[in-house]
């Protein structure tokens, strides 16, 4: 059993956001499949539809996706959470995000207006949404401490984490900003780049936004120094995401310093089972080292 | 084949009934039929279709017209590029002593089934219901791998009324074991208390909003169940279909919102 | 045979710099595989032994690098230029960069007293300097736009080419502020980054240098997304490169915008052969679709 | 094995010599006589060393103390973590009646590639050389295996002198085919001399500055030929060396600067 801010999941494998995460059912299955925690989808005021298709393709070392924060908006999304609630103990952390530093306020305001999370999910990072809202707030310090002063403001007392990105001005600094504003978690790291795939038979760029997020195996190196990075300008934990699919992974996330760990485009790769696998191969590997608990390796990489 | 996208050229496009049209694509993959690829038009969208037949080295896609995406489709000319990937998900098992029903453009991945089954030798009879003659397509192909029942809504061809109103009867008739379904979702639900009654196992190809295909979007996740459609499904059976409470309910459009 | 900068190199691919570029041999041999022309290491005024290692290292999807910028220095690479150039005729690339801004314009008057390359390569964007002096100057619009000035002053008639990274302020506005101070070229992009490895076992990053630059096919789509970009924001060529290892990746990286195609980790996972095979590819690519010549299809993801 | 960093913990630690052991690793890839791993000392550094005995499946590394990172090797223990990457390379080719000459810790290659001769029954002969008695390491098991001649420098062991003097002779009387050798540079200029006039075809086991040992850097690249030693290296023929200018000369140290 791990502790997370007074939460105690069953396994330190956190589905990430946006991955499998829009209904209760969905968040459940994840959940008997050996997730200790779920993450919904990143969702706002609106319903939004994303972009058009191809809009999550994968490439040859990893998945490229534009879907555009689509979502069905945070009354929808009220209703899967209260209803994932009714049938299910495990801790759900609810994703969100606005197209104004103020609709966090109020999409928040609106959530628990209706339902409790246990934990607020600030999604500061996703860069599909550059072209649309201009750079993410992530990108800016000064934005994400607002956001996060905002964000804590209205979450009363369910705690808030920050989701950022490797991008910016610096993760280790934006992360010192969100602790000084309150942030009780950093969740580290949304997708990278963006990128582009092009179809050289019709020459066009495959996804519909043309450009798209970074994520899965690609990506594990930057996550983990990103992970590496935030626990040097931070006391708050980490909830360590990116290209995690497979036990070495996730110790290496552990070592660099997560309390928990992202668990998303992996459920492409290996399937839901990636959860009890990782589960697993973590125990195995605390055996063969000597250890009785993952807390005593956790940030171990620093030393 | 793979899930990563490629593009191949039309090879040829033949005209089935009113606003329907088949498409030929050079055959780069095995498939199993009720299984689905996704089909990109470069710069419009891109939607999941069934394989609907595999000869001569050419998968064929039978595609209704219905909105913009397959209006776009249907202006589209040989030679021309689209993007698969594919397939996926899990499509019908071959059993013996079975009875395909198929309503509308639903046929399409029952054909593929009915030649598969043929192939192995095993026995099946057909039921097909549209609107009226012009849309039970393939017709003939059916008629001529084993019996054929039709209804249409008008009478024009077999007997006026729906596929669901013999059903029972041609279980007991043709001492059906495995019952296989395509077609819109108000016959399922009809059918699926019709099988639960008669404790016939049944195989249906479900159809939801799909975004990426591979997994992960959460798009086509069926309530209560969990299971996704385009994984565990698009053929799903009495025991997945067990849980799920939304069926021939609103499911969710591209925003993830509930709608009909 | 390709034009770029009054060059006619007899290939589009260059040697990125960094790989196999220490020693007059070492670039002739790249040459004899089918290289159209080499870019030497990152050079400049002192000797640098750089990190110890390991310094390389590959992971699942590509390659992590921290050689730290280790180079003999501007003399004994003159000296190597110099014998490059009296055994070859194919355009050879200086890549030069500087601990301070002046240090870029000494280090190419001192090249350029001793020998004329082709074109000079300023590196503003190399990751693994940051710990060492700051963030790179390729993080910022003013340091790169006065690097790129004073690089031009001391490169008289030959050309220029910046080197940028897909972080900082958006590699389409740097381009941008590269052409307005009189960049002749960009090269897109460098390593990506930087990331971390850890070793499970030790539970110690693998690295000496803890992080290091990403590389190879895990940042394809970054590096097409980076070409694609500053094709839209300025009309000087591009040296498109990053994580190039096949045909397919060097047509996206043409229809996304590249006059040259820069080819380093490859060298890796295909061997110096990496070159010929994908000539050849082009080749048969074009062929196939009825093109007489790469410049036909050049940005065509554009339209 | 890979070309990732995999770490090991040493199995055992057997002295040799005046500064030299053998250090003992779980075997888990196989590795042609000449060819190379990467030895990492997490934290400290990383090195290049031959692979010079596979037995009971584990693999030995003989190292002699030099600098600081041979030093540090020195002092690890048993159960101690390593990382290995490797093998890398290309090794010695088989032949009938070789002659293997040896100088200092040189010998260490040799002696896999005497045991992989030994195994395939091809008939060999060895020549070892070293300052004195005590540095010719592992003479009991080449002795073992077949005819062998040493020298020192300063007769401890063997004829006084150094191993080129006499290898003319030894060719010979033995009737040697292929000569292999590992050893100072130096040797191997002498050698080079030697054998290319009387025609006897070669394999030389060369040492250069390695940073990543997969071919890119361009640390280990010889002039003016251009050919990398970590990658068509470590072992090169005589038509390989052709090409050389730098045999015996400065080559290139961490900073890509020549130096002795
Ligand atoms: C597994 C599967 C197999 C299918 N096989 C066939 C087939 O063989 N032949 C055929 O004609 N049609 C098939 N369809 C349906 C086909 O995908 C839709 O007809 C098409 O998406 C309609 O798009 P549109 O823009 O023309 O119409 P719209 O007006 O956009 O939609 C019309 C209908 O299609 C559904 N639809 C729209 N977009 C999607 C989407 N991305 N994913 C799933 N459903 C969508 C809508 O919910 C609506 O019910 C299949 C669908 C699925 C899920
Ligand atoms: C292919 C190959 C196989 C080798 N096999 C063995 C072996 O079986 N046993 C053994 O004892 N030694 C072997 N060596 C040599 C071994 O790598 C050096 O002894 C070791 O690197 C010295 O490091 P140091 O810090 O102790 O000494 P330093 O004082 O750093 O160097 C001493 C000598 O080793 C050379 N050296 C230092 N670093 C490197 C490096 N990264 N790559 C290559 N050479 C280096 C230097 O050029 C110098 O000549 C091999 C070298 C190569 C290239
Ligand atoms: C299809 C897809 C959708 C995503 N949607 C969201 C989202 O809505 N909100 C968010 O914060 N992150 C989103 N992400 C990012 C993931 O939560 C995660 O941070 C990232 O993918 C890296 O982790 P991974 O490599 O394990 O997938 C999405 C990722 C993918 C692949
Ligand atoms: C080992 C190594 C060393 C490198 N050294 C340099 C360098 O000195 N200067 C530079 O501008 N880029 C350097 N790079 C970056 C490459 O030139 C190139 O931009 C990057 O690796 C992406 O291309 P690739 O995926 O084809 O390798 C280096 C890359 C590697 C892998
Ligand atoms: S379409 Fe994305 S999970 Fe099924
Ligand atoms: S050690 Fe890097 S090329 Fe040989």
């Amino acid at each position: 059993m791990t502790r997370f801010l007074g939460l105690k999941p069953d396994s330190l494998l956190v589905l990430a956001s946006g991955i499998l995460g829009l209904t209760a059912s969905s968040l459940k299955r994840v959940i008997d499949f050996g997730a200790g925690a779920v993450t919904t989808k990143s969702f706002n005021l609106e319903v939004r539809k994303g972009h058009k298709a191809p809009s999550i393709i994968p490439f040859k070392n990893g998945v490229l996706n534009a879907v555009g924060l689509s979502n069905p908006g945070v009354q929808e999304m009220a209703l899967e959470i209260e209803k994932f609630k009714k049938r299910c103990d495990a801790p759900l952390f609810a994703s969100v995000f606005g197209r104004t530093i103020e609709e966090y306020g109020e999409v928040i305001q609106q959530l628990i207006d209706r339902v409790q999370p246990d934990l607020i999910e600030i999604n500061v990072s996703c860069p599909n949404v550059r072209s649309e809202f201009g750079t993410p707030f992530g990108d800016s310090l000064d934005d994400t401490a607002r956001v996060t002063e905002i964000a804590k403001k209205y979450a009363g007392k369910i705690p808030v984490s920050v989701k950022l990105g490797p991008h910016g001005p610096g993760i280790g600094r934006l992360a010192r900003v969100c602790e000084d504003n309150g942030a009780d978690a950093i969740t580290a790291i949304n997708t990278v780049g963006p990128g582009m795939l092009i179809d050289i038979n019709v020459m066009k760029p495959v996804l519909s936004n043309k450009t798209g997020g970074v994520s899965g195996p690609a990506i594990l190196p930057i996550a983990v120094k990103s992970v590496y990075e935030v626990f040097e300008h931070v006391s708050i934990p980490i909830i360590g995401t990116g290209g995690v699919t497979g036990t070495e992974d996730a110790i290496q996330m552990i070592l660099a310093g997560a309390t928990l760990i992202g668990i998303g485009t992996a459920v492409y790769y290996e399937g839901i089972e990636v959860f009890a696998k990782i589960n697993r191969g973590i125990t195995e590997y605390l055996q063969k080292h000597g250890r009785t608990s993952i807390e005593e390796i956790r940030g171990k990489a620093h030393e | 084949m793979s899930d990563l996208m490629q593009t191949f050229p039309i090879r040829k496009i033949i005209e089935h009934g009113p606003g329907v049209k088949s498409f030929y694509f050079d055959q780069t993959f095995e498939v199993q039929a009720g299984q689905f690829i996704n089909l990109w038009i470069p710069g419009v969208d891109e939607k999941p279709f069934s394989v609907s037949h595999i000869q001569d080295g050419q998968i064929e896609i039978s595609v209704k017209a219905y909105g913009p995406f397959t209006h776009r489709l249907m202006q589209s000319q040989p030679g021309q590029l689209l993007g698969i990937r594919g397939p996926f998900g899990h499509g019908f098992t071959l059993k013996d002593r079975g009875l395909l029903i198929g309503g509308g453009i639903g046929i399409a991945p029952l054909r593929l089934l009915a030649r598969q089954l043929h192939e192995r030798g095993l026995h099946f009879v057909s039921l097909l219901g549209a609107v009226s003659r012009h849309e039970i397509i393939f017709a003939d192909e059916f008629e001529r791998l084993g019996t054929c029942y039709f209804t249409t809504d008008d009478g024009s061809k077999g007997k006026k009324g729906f596929v669901t109103e013999d059903v029972a009867a041609i279980i007991e008739t043709e001492q059906i074991k495995q019952v296989y379904a395509a077609g819109p979702e108000i016959m399922f639900v009809k059918l699926k208390a019709i099988l639960d009654t008669l404790h016939v196992p049944y195989e249906f190809c479900m159809e939801r909003y799909m975004k990426c295909g591979i997994g992960i979007c959460g798009q086509c996740v069926l309530d209560d169940s969990g299971i996704r459609v385009c994984v565990e499904g698009p053929v799903l059976n009495q025991d997945d279909l067990q849980d799920v409470t939304e069926l021939g309910m609103m499911h969710r459009n591209a925003s993830g919102k509930r709608s009909i």
